[in-house]
């Protein structure tokens, strides 16, 4: 394995933290603002994008800024999983900073400055957790990323916003400090090591036990990852604004819980260890399993819209846990293609929920009944974003879950098998009628019917973007799958 | 000349409190300047001290020229003056004292002004006496001048808190009985280890005792480590001596309680660190097989028990007053786990804990300076209206409940890392729940801080006005709060060319 | 395991060291006196008698049977050679302890001057009343 | 003696438990003095005995002394009366590690000390070892224990001096219970036997300061003698009477500038190019062989201790005596 020593990591983590500076100093001049984003967005593609030859080669970038503790430092490591995600994240920053723009400005949003800013810094905090090369720095980003999260949460700044916020809050830092944090320091203290090392840093011999209980610590300690009982924040982090709940709580900040966890799971335990150890494997399995098919049906209850997209995100989410909980080669690669898929699925969806709250004012499926005639694309890009999430062709996230099912029979574990198809119904039951319902259904309000049209190009032109995404994912997979397989090679590689 | 530093360190401050006192009576506008002038020559001293420590190893003064003398009785040479050390364990600490205590005095000048306006004759000196007091504590290689130097500083801080008027003279009463009881614990403990061991130096006494412990175990050596250790806790807040402090920090006005809390429980501990591992050893620590789950679940009960009471209270100076004992529990948990990196952790956070407390205290400063009080409710929109100091606030907040990278979340990681290869899950339990605790307050006063008054930005809502502390106050706070971060960031640089050295011999890998 | 001789033992040493026991009631006197007595002066005397206890715990352990005041006569000045260590009292308890005294009346001195504003305020030295003043 | 510290505990009357305790002190000092710690001894009958008593009295005397004595607490009292005792069994524990009372081999008698007294004259030419020690040997404690000193008269001056200064207006007010007025006329017997003592005391203070060097005494016991002088000045006639001859500012500065001296001659050692008070490398300057310089020193540095404590005594003393308002007082 190649090893190039390179500050380009560095640099990509620190654009947008630049960008941020520069929106908070240029706060006065909303278009030189946002000019500042966009230009810092496509540095970052193109200089994520100047990476992908050499990791597609098994390559490794990696860099050490300086050492925190003794033996693990404040160090990046860009492999492929790392890269894709990172691609992930910023490349849905621009059409979500569009929309943004569509949805804030015409409102005259108060804070709009500050919005901007702790978006960027969110994004950079992604990004830090996608390159880092230890749990230490993993753990830095991710405190950051709850940190900085939270005043876009409260936005609204009204008494369900606070209640939310401090829901988010008491979550996610609860968590990470209580069973993160003493899982990682335990980690230290039995190894001296927190690289995430392919196969893993325990040494053969450790206690199962320890194994165990370190294990379920880390699960529920990355609690963005919505595994239950510990996801009550996300339905409850759906008041912030619909750009936020897209990038954030769609991609940036539930990805970050799954990927530390899918970081854990491969680099601190090692997928050798999971595949030989069952009782590891089960119970990563088991605790995707419950999560995947609960929150489905009480997704099925919710009438209001993002709550059952909430539902659903925690749902997809344990997919990808329980992808790499199979320890097969075809699992992990499951799970690291559904990040995209599901990414670029989800966020059309929230886009959708925002579009159709500014198109007619509604929040809740009962009140969209019959009014998707009066904005067509609108409810065309939902439906094409269920799909994707759904898993049926011709989107993207069929190819994900095609893999994720292999996976699971490849396993020991073929139950999963029964589990994703029970669960892709669920997700179908759940999404479909709201499409059928907005276009067929009898009007129930139609008060609101007539005020109802297609919301302003800027927020259309990025719902257009995602969703023709996901259709173009499925057929232009193949690139993705590179990156999807050369994790997943090297890390199951015997 | 560097051979004379040490001494530096100590003359500074006091000679600047001479002077002070001097001006007060002629020209009462020059004696702040003797005060940051002697500090400023002091934490120079320290600075380049810490320096010659790394590269050097200990660095040894003896007063008067008394160094080792032979004695004919004796087989070895014994110190029969007065000796200071810097070495390892206290150079970091010597540096974070003179440094901290510089920059609270230029931060408190417009506080006392205003404050005690009239009254302030003695109080730079008395300021400048309490830091010669503390600097003294930790540089001090001699356990009766330990004493003195220990009365020096609670003296004058004594005289710190009743410049608070009203309540605080109570307070600092009650201070004075508790102080006093620890400062005579401390004593009679002297007078048990000197019974048996004829020296007062630190470093004869850390070379015999162990010979005296060679024919078994010495119940007087036994008795006057307990007494010390006592006295040490009464000095720190320790639970259960911890009643005197959140009156007396509190009542006591702002820019005393800005120096003193920082600093003065955090060089209690160091005492309590240096007789531990220097006068006695870490060998005799993990021989107490008695004393040592006690020490422990007291500074888990410390540690619960802060955290707790700064949840019920509604005052901020109060709250940060429940912070300082729980951080104690800290310490004195890391200094009884005494294994290395419970050791490492104890004597991290003796430096992170001064800045941390520092910081917390003088955002609070000028928070009462603009509010004129620091009940949770009236902070209202304090955020709008103090944007800086909020923002050094929250930085500070952070570092406490320890989210990385700043110097809180170090300190915690070493501790909680000794902890569980103690196999004491309770402490590391309540370290995770103090977080915690410390996590809820600050989101509570950024609720009622920022979410709590219509956003000024909106049209249709009252405007807030700047109303930001004078840059006095603000640039020392900003700074501080700056360097919780840096701190943080050479953790690894700190640990492993000084703290690691200070550690015992026996624990090296 | 109880051993008779052990027990005689320490009573034998109670009764030599019979100093100590005094010293040791003396300082546990004044240390009850500073922590149960609800009186401020009450507290500062207490205070008081613990410190003169400590000092003559640290006289006590200076002391030497048969020796003089520690000052060097005439003949010995001339001739230092001739200084027989053992003639001499303890330098060093004594000036520790000049040390203790004089910080211990400035302590008192402290505790004199808070007590007097305390009783300024609540016209009472009596700690129950003066925290009952506090609460209203 | 126990007896003592009980009676001045368990009396009512917070004058009587002074005195008692005043009695206490006398009779320790004596026993001091039986163990030949005569320059203790000297201290504790100036300091323990004269000063804090009088410490304690004028409080009383701005005060009341009438103690207020309410019902309960006493399970408070029997419980802080159990720890104690098992402090005091805990501490009894180690008497039998201690090596014999008297024993001149003990460690405390046989490591360092012997040094003190086989080179002090050689290394000092002071043959009282109390000063040499004190002074010399271990003069940075005896600079810090005079810091001491200047810290509680400062401290205890602006605890209770600058807050009166400031509040003079409202002190009626206040409802403080002004102290009775005093009649001079009423003890001219005192008057006049102190007007007849107070130049011997001086002069004889002054010779235990100047003579420290070879008999008992030195700067605190000298010290003390003379703030106990212009303290009974100052009871005898009244603090006017005293404050005609030293006004507040000159006594505030006398404080300051003792401690200046002493800690200004370890510095001139430093810039000497010895180490700080090591008055050994004055011989530059001062007449005399190192230590005939060292001997110099020590009387320098006791006449700074001298004058702290002498004008601290005072200074409390007033502050105390007049609750800050520096007119009238015991």
């Amino acid at each position: 394995m190649e090893i190039i020593h390179s500050f380009t990591p560095v640099w990509i983590i620190l654009t947008s933290s630049v960008a941020a500076l520069l929106v908070a100093l240029l706060g006065r001049w909303p278009n030189v603002r946002e000019t500042c984003i966009f230009a810092a967005a496509a540095i970052k593609l193109g200089l994520l994008l100047s990476l992908a030859p050499a990791v597609l080669d098994g390559k490794l970038y990696e860099f050490e800024v300086m050492e925190l503790l003794p033996n693990v430092g404040l160090a990046f490591k860009v492999d492929a999983l790392g890269l894709l995600f990172a691609l992930v994240s910023v490349s849905l920053w621009i059409p979500t900073t569009f929309f943004s723009m569509g949805l804030l400005r015409p409102l005259k949003q108060h804070a709009q400055t500050r919005f901007f800013f702790f978006f960027a810094i969110a994004i950079s905090s992604a990004v830090g957790v996608a390159f880092s090369a230890n749990l230490l720095t993993l753990f830095i980003f991710y405190e950051a990323l709850s940190l900085s999260t939270y005043p876009l949460v409260t936005h609204n700044q009204d008494d369900d916003a606070i209640k939310g916020g401090r829901k988010y809050l008491t979550y996610l830092l609860g968590t990470s400090i209580a069973l993160a944090l003493p899982a990682m320091i335990i980690v230290y203290q039995q190894t001296g090591n927190l690289d995430f090392t392919n196969g893993g840093v325990f040494a053969s011999g450790t206690s199962t036990t320890l194994l165990v209980v370190l294990l379920v610590m880390f699960l529920f300690g990355f609690a963005k990852a919505g595994l239950m009982p510990f996801h009550a924040w996300l339905p409850g982090a759906m008041v912030a604004p619909a750009p936020v709940s897209a990038l954030l709580h769609a991609v940036a900040v539930v990805k970050v819980g799954v990927f530390s966890i899918i970081r854990v799971l491969t680099g601190i335990f090692g997928v050798d260890l999971l595949a030989n150890t069952p009782s590891l494997s089960t119970i990563v399995c088991v605790l995707a399993g419950i999560t995947l098919i609960v929150a489905s049906l009480i997704a099925l209850t919710q009438d209001n819209i993002k709550s059952r997209l909430a539902y659903s995100t925690i749902g997809q989410l344990s997919y990808i846990i329980l992808g790499v909980g199979l320890a097969t080669k075809s699992g992990v690669t499951g799970a690291a293609l559904h990040i995209p898929m599901h990414a670029f699925g989800k966020i059309t969806l929230f886009l959708c929920a925002g579009a159709i709250y500014q198109a007619c004012g509604a929040k809740y499926i009962s009140e969209i009944h019959g009014l998707g005639r009066k904005f067509p694309l609108t409810m065309a890009a939902f439906f094409i974003g269920s799909l994707c999430v759904i898993g049926l062709p011709p989107t993207g996230g069929f190819v994900s879950k095609w893999y994720l099912l292999t996976g699971s029979l490849d396993s020991a574990q073929q139950w999963a098998f029964a589990i994703f198809l029970t669960s892709s119904l669920l997700n179908a039951a759940y999404f479909l009628p709201i499409v059928y319902k907005a276009f067929f259904a009898a009007p129930t309000d139609t008060a609101r019917l007539d005020k109802a049209k297609e919301p302003p190009p800027l927020t259309i032109v990025p719902l257009f973007i995602t969703s023709a995404s996901c259709v173009l994912l499925f057929f232009f997979s193949g690139k993705l799958f590179q990156f999807a397989n050369t994790f997943a090679e090297m890390h199951t590689a015997q | 000349m560097t051979e004379q530093l040490p001494i530096v360190i100590i003359l500074g401050p006091l000679l600047a409190a001479v002077l002070a006192a001097f001006a007060g009576w002629f020209r009462p506008k020059l004696s702040h300047p003797f005060v940051l002038l002697g500090l400023a020559v002091s934490f120079a001293a320290a600075l380049k001290l810490v320096f010659i420590v790394a590269d050097g190893g200990a660095q040894k003064y003896w007063l008067g020229g008394w160094g080792d003398k032979v004695i004919p009785s004796q087989k070895e040479p014994f110190v029969v003056g007065i000796q200071i050390t810097v070495d390892h364990l206290n150079t970091l600490l010597l540096a974070a004292v003179s440094g901290i205590a510089l920059l609270t005095a230029i931060y408190a000048k417009r506080l006392v002004d205003t404050e005690l306006a009239g009254r302030q004759r003695y109080f730079d000196a008395l300021f400048a006496l309490l830091v010669a007091g503390l600097l003294g504590i930790s540089i001090t290689g001699d356990i009766f001048n330990l004493y003195v130097f220990m009365e020096i500083a609670a003296l004058s801080s004594y005289a710190l808190i009743a410049y608070g008027k009203g309540r605080s003279y109570m307070a600092s009463f009650n201070y004075l009985i508790m102080g006093t009881m620890g400062a005579c614990l401390y004593l009679l403990g002297i007078g048990f280890i000197f019974i048996k061991g004829g020296t007062l130096n630190i470093d004869d006494l850390s070379r015999i005792i162990p010979t005296l412990q060679a024919n078994g175990p010495s119940q007087a050596l036994f008795v006057g480590f307990v007494l010390i250790i006592l006295g040490a806790w009464a000095k720190m807040a320790f639970f259960p001596f911890h009643g005197w402090l959140p009156n007396a920090y509190t009542y006591a006005p702002t820019a005393s309680a800005s120096v003193l809390a920082p600093l003065a429980t955090k060089v209690a501990v160091y005492a309590m660190l240096r007789i531990m591992l220097t006068v006695y050893s870490i060998d005799y620590i993990n021989g107490l097989t008695g004393i040592q789950p006690i020490a422990l679940y007291l500074s888990t009960a410390a540690i619960v028990m802060g955290s707790f009471f700064s949840l019920t209270q509604t005052n901020l100076k109060m709250i940060a007053c429940y912070f300082i004992i729980s951080e104690v529990g800290y310490m004195v948990g890391g200094a009884w786990l005494a294994n290395k990196p419970g050791l490492t952790g104890a004597m991290y956070h003796l430096v992170a804990d001064a800045a941390m407390t520092s910081a917390l205290f003088m955002a609070i400063g000028c928070i009462v300076y603009r509010l004129g009080q620091a009940q949770l409710d009236d902070l209202k929109g304090v955020f709008f209206k103090m944007p800086v100091t909020m923002a050094a606030f929250v930085v500070t907040m952070a570092a406490l409940i320890g989210v990385p990278p700043t110097c809180g979340f170090f300190s915690k990681w070493y501790l909680i890392q000794g902890a569980a290869q103690a196999g004491v899950w309770h402490f590391v339990a309540a370290l995770l729940l103090s977080s915690l605790v410390k996590a809820i307050i600050l989101f509570r006063i950024i609720e009622i801080g920022y979410n709590r008054v219509p956003h000024p930005a909106i049209e249709g809502n009252p405007a807030i006005p700047r109303n930001e502390a004078p840059l006095s106050m603000l640039i020392p706070t900003a700074a501080m709060a700056l360097g919780l971060v840096a701190l943080g960031l050479g953790t690894s640089t700190l640990v492993n060319t000084i703290i690691a050295k200070a550690l015992p011999a026996a624990l090296a890998p | 395991m109880v051993d008779s001789t052990a027990g005689s033992d320490t009573m034998e040493n109670l009764i030599a060291n019979f100093n100590y026991v005094i010293v040791v009631i003396l300082m546990m006197i004044g240390l009850w006196a500073m922590l149960a007595q609800k009186n401020l002066i009450k507290k500062c005397i207490g205070m008081a008698i613990f410190q003169t206890g400590i000092i003559l715990f640290f006289i006590s352990i200076g002391a030497k049977n048969e020796a003089k005041v520690p000052i060097l006569s005439k003949f010995v000045v001339e001739n230092s050679s001739a200084i027989i260590v053992n003639d001499y009292a303890n330098p060093l308890t004594q000036i520790l302890m000049l040390t203790a005294i004089v910080v211990g009346v400035a302590t008192l001195g402290v505790g004199l001057a808070l007590a007097q504003k305390v009783y300024q305020q609540h016209s009472t030295f009596h700690e129950d009343e003066i925290l009952e003043n506090q609460r209203k | 003696m126990v007896l003592f510290a009980l009676i001045s505990l368990s009396i009512q009357n917070l004058m009587g438990a002074a005195i008692v305790f005043g009695a206490y002190s006398f009779m320790m000092c004596l026993i001091w003095a039986g163990m030949g710690a005569v320059d203790v001894a000297f201290t504790e009958a100036a300091v323990g005995a004269g000063v804090s008593t009088v410490f304690i009295v004028s409080t009383i005397y701005n005060t009341s002394a009438t103690m207020r004595s309410r019902p309960g607490g006493m399970a408070f009292k029997f419980f802080i009366g159990v720890v104690v005792t098992l402090a005091g069994a805990f501490l009894l524990s180690a008497l039998t590690d201690f090596p014999d009372w008297g024993d001149p081999n003990s460690p405390v008698n046989a490591t360092v000390v012997p040094y003190y007294i086989e080179n002090s004259i050689d290394d000092t030419h002071v043959p009282n070892l109390v000063t040499s020690v004190l002074a010399d040997y271990r003069g940075f404690d005896t600079l810090l224990e005079t810091t001491v000193v200047f810290i509680a008269c400062i401290a205890i001056y602006s605890i209770l001096r600058i807050e009166t200064a400031k509040s003079k207006t409202d002190e009626t007010e206040e409802g403080i219970t002004s102290p009775p007025s005093y009649n001079p006329s009423d003890s001219l017997i005192v008057r006049q036997a102190s007007r007849f003592m107070i130049p011997f005391m001086q002069l004889f203070a002054l010779y235990v300061i100047a003579h420290g060097h070879y008999s008992p005494g030195g700067g605190f016991q000298g010290g003390v003698i003379l703030g106990a002088s212009l303290i009974l000045l100052a009871i005898s006639f009244d603090l006017k009477f005293l404050l005609r001859h030293w006004r507040e500012k000159s006594l505030m500065l006398l404080v300051a500038s003792g401690v200046f001296l002493y800690a200004a001659v370890g510095l001139a050692c430093v810039f000497m190019g010895g180490n700080y008070l090591e008055y050994g490398i004055l011989d530059s300057i001062l007449p005399g062989d190192q230590a005939m310089a060292r001997s110099h020193g020590i009387l320098l540095v006791e006449i700074g201790v001298g004058i702290t404590v002498m004008f601290s005594m005072v200074a409390i003393h007033i502050n105390l005596a007049s609750n800050g308002r520096f007119d009238r007082g015991l």
